[in-house]
């Protein structure tokens, strides 16, 4: 646990001593929104290795991280970018090349093991997959799952309900090292308060070890605690808290930004092949400082203006996006 | 009222106009990003006005003035009746059984309905890597029923799927029920060439119906599993009514319409 | 499901038509909040029999109901009113009499029933209660158990976790016929907001074959609308609403008014005695036409005012309470 | 600073005392209504400023004007972290393992800490129905560690419980252990008449300090099992600022002070 007299803001790159390399880490976001971006490319700028990713549908996070060379093994049930991508290409190449290891669930099913581990309980039962080869084919060899004791001795586990007698999946538990997450608002002591939906956040977020939370903006306590109903994550979960403004660029942030298509559509453009994708890291990532320059390589103050949320929407209308 | 059929439309608008058609009044719809959206939007503007769209992100019945383009876009927030997260909306919502239909698409579909949205070859060692499930899978094995939108193409629609990511009627009436699903199940196939349904008594995939311009033996040819065609009638074409909602006010800005259209 | 168009806004007496004899219920609200107390009078009075009711904490709902006869069935966890009373009397009563059947849980338990039963599994599994005899001893006959398929075939089972090898309770599901709620503020489409902790009020209305929800207030959908995420229950779940300002009395309902010390008081004092127990009932239930009569016989615009909430605490800070 | 002890005292106020000072700074602690809520709140607002108090309704570490009722008061609200309901608290917070102490009372508790709040008598056929678990029998399972707070009475203090409904060290060392407890037992057992704990090798319970004004005979007089009283030492009064911490910034309503005085 982590007290509110602790100091919890610090910078991104302090944040990333947490996550070592061979951490079992799992990233916030859902499709376009609030992916930890400028804690992604700070991991990547960091060199980190050999990291066990957890996710439900993860796009440029993950395709980025799995590019850089991070990442060795997935659990995950999709990896793309909606319209702006049916498969992310790093993530491809990666399994098509056997450079990772992999091992697929449902969407569902990634977000109930994730529960499961935030409540305490080494799995959870469920009706999905039932009937598909999520359920008959293992991913990890069993030299794999032998090789690290935080993975699951097995993928999952068919039952007959003592109950019903209905046949049912048991879905192993995960805890990750490290979880990091996206908020909007955040206060020292780390209370979390997401608006719009929080997707996997509260699942994710609540079954790791240590919780990294990013966010738009940090403020007093007595701000977010006058409706404690609409906070997500107790103050007592938070290890580290980092202020980065447009941090999950280029995903959107509900009531602050909007995603940001002409990005991701570079972005997928130049990761489908090897060279352009190593010069636009090098352009985005490697040789850049900070995540101020970042913002400035991107398109700068004309660019975030673009991708201003209305304060009403929560978004950008006049965005285009075709 | 006499319908007026549409004389100027694209494919992709016929086929919106067919996932709409699908959509009963007062419906729970899972609705997934591109044409499903395109279709249960469609369907609120004109049959289907209390259906109720739902995304997996979270977002239940919102008032959508911007198309979205992923179901996590912050435009499914827009008066919507709640807004969670996935766990909330997959197990209070689909697996607590209260979707009525859902959408599903993939890269090959045969002949019982299942998808496959995985890979091509061996699963350790495969010649092509696709996405994966996301939610595809869990909409497969617990909404009352799906609707599968498909390109038409020979290689895409097998006898049996590489890799069953999202169970059909797997391999015959019995199938689900042997799986342990307790209901569900694919009731039409719309693709680029016609409209595929399901035998009642064998769950076999026949032609329901072919596109205007499009032979029966034509969507046979392009079909890697024998299909019957016996029963097979023209789609009815999209009325002036639905093409003009699509395109002035379902998806205004063209992210679907045209994008898909480019890419035919 | 319940649509948008369908009409839900009816009286307590029609909405008592959807709680026939014999149902499995439950209601919300927990310890001295939000219990939909107008509701459990109007049950009362309607003389329903032979209920079968599913709560974690209840207090007076509870108490009352098997005083008046309408319980056969208890599946819960605790029965008494903290500060109030240490035990409902007529709970203590009904038991030592072997007036009415019971089976014991875990307040925790029963919330993970609860759960089990809103995310559609047939089972839960959990830690607690192991070593406890509420996992070694069962309330319910095995005829009991037989009698009605509603009720689970057993009270639980332990297993080892196929994964952990660790000892593990599986709980069985509850889908109730009706649950009832009371929440400060529904639209007539019937999205719930509630305001302050929601207790086991989500499990229990998501759980349910069909909702009642009384409410302080009826607004308009865009008034709700606007902050979604603020939202518990999607309007399509809701089959009743029904607007009964101080409803929750003689609990609190957070924003609006606080809990009624002294009618509290009052019940427990007259329910530990079965005469004086009847003539409490035949003042406050029997007696009594409707919600607007009770209101004037429990004190009137006096006694609501002392009740009445501060706007920014949430209850009424000079309330005589010792 | 040298400590000055209070002359002018209740018992509760005592055991109030007492209860607070289990409690360690930054620790997360789980509050029931009464004595423990005074007893953390005073921890508060002395030795340990920074430990966080659950209730198990919802409210995480609210910063209370007004003393609760109940777990479920409004007044729990107050400034919270976070406010969401039983499933949350009990699951991702209890069973997540991030308890640290927990309090318990019932109207039994045996040799060794076992709780019996459920009944006297047979379980089907009670002579005397109590309450019933409620929370207790999950804070008993599942904190990191436990304290009771119990009347000292022979009748409540038998060798063995009638029901366990809240598991102490069950029946000895590897009580919990064989039951399927992954940590957790209770440390001190706060009576009316002194302060019981737990022996490191057998788990059973003896008299580690009685009260002022008990004697270590009176306390095995008055427990029905067997009761080690070699080890006590007396109680450690109140000092002055612990007493008027309690009346002044605790419960200055003397919802619970005056209440339980008034029943001794």
């Amino acid at each position: 646990m982590a007290s509110k007299v602790d100091d919890k803001i610090m910078s991104l790159r302090e944040a990333t001593k947490l996550v070592p390399n061979g951490a079992h880490i799992s990233l916030g976001g859902f499709t376009t929104q609030r992916h930890p971006m400028a804690f992604v490319y700070e991991l990547i700028r960091q060199k980190r290795r050999n990291l066990h990713f957890y996710g439900h549908s993860p796009g440029g996070d993950l395709d980025m991280l799995i590019g850089a060379g991070c990442v060795r093994r997935v659990e995950l049930a999709y990896e793309a970018d909606e319209a702006f991508a049916r498969i992310g290409p790093r993530f491809r190449r990666a399994v098509e090349g056997g450079l990772i290891e992999w091992e697929d669930y449902s969407n569902f099913g990634m977000v109930q093991r994730f529960a499961a581990g935030a409540m305490g309980i080494p799995f959870i039962p469920t009706r999905t997959m039932l009937g598909s080869d999520i359920v008959k084919k293992e991913g990890f060899s069993e030299k794999t799952r032998r090789s690290d004791p935080k993975i699951a001795p097995k993928k999952l586990a068919t039952i007959n309900c003592p109950f019903t007698g209905d046949k049912i999946v048991l879905l192993p538990a995960i805890q990750t090292d490290v979880t990091i997450i996206h908020a909007q608002v955040v206060d020292a002591q780390g209370t979390v308060r997401i608006y719009g939906q929080n997707f996997g956040d509260e699942q994710q977020a609540k079954c790791a070890k240590k919780l990294i939370v990013t966010c738009e903006e940090i403020v007093q306590p007595e701000e977010l605690r006058e409706y404690p109903e609409h906070n997500l994550i107790p103050f007592f979960r938070v290890n580290a808290i980092i202020k980065v403004p447009y941090g999950a660029h280029p995903y959107a942030c509900y009531r602050y930004y909007d995603y940001d298509p002409e990005f991701l559509r570079l972005y997928h453009e130049r990761a489908r092949d090897d060279a352009s994708f190593r010069e636009f890291f090098n352009e985005y990532i490697y040789g850049v400082g900070d995540w101020e320059e970042y913002l400035g390589k991107i398109g700068g103050a004309e660019k975030l203006r673009k991708l201003k949320a209305d304060k009403k929407l929560g978004y950008a209308p006049k965005l285009k996006r075709g | 009222m006499e319908k007026k059929y549409a004389k100027d439309y694209t494919l992709i608008e016929l086929m919106a106009v067919a996932a709409a058609r699908e959509i009963k009044d007062r419906e729970i719809v899972f609705a997934g990003t591109g044409l499903p959206m395109l279709g249960a939007m469609l369907a609120q503007h004109t049959h289907a006005p209390n259906c109720t769209i739902v995304f997996e992100a979270g977002a239940v019945d919102c008032k959508l003035a911007h198309l979205p383009m992923s179901v996590g876009d912050p435009r499914t927030m827009r008066f919507a009746s709640t807004a969670t997260g996935l766990f909330d909306v997959f197990s209070t919502i689909l697996q607590r059984g209260y979707i009525d239909v859902g959408f599903l698409s993939g890269a090959q579909i045969d002949a019982y309905g299942n998808i496959n949205a995985t890979c091509i070859g061996d699963y350790h060692r495969p010649k092509v890597r696709f996405p994966g499930s996301g939610g595809s899978g869990d909409i497969a094995c617990l909404s009352k029923r799906t609707i599968i939108i498909a390109v038409h193409e020979k290689r895409r629609f097998p006898e049996r799927v590489d890799y069953i990511t999202s169970p059909g009627w797997i391999d015959g009436p019995e199938g689900r029920k042997r799986a342990g699903l307790p209901w569900g199940g694919p009731s039409a196939v719309i693709t680029t060439l016609g409209v595929l349904r399901f035998d009642e008594r064998t769950k076999r995939a026949y032609l329901a119906s072919y596109h205007p311009g499009v032979t029966p033996k034509q969507v046979k040819k392009n079909t890697g599993f024998k299909l019957d065609v016996s029963r097979a009638k023209k789609t009815e074409p999209p009325t002036e009514a639905e093409i003009k909602i699509l395109r002035e006010k379902v998806d205004p800005e063209g992210i679907f319409l045209k994008k898909v259209a480019a890419e035919e």
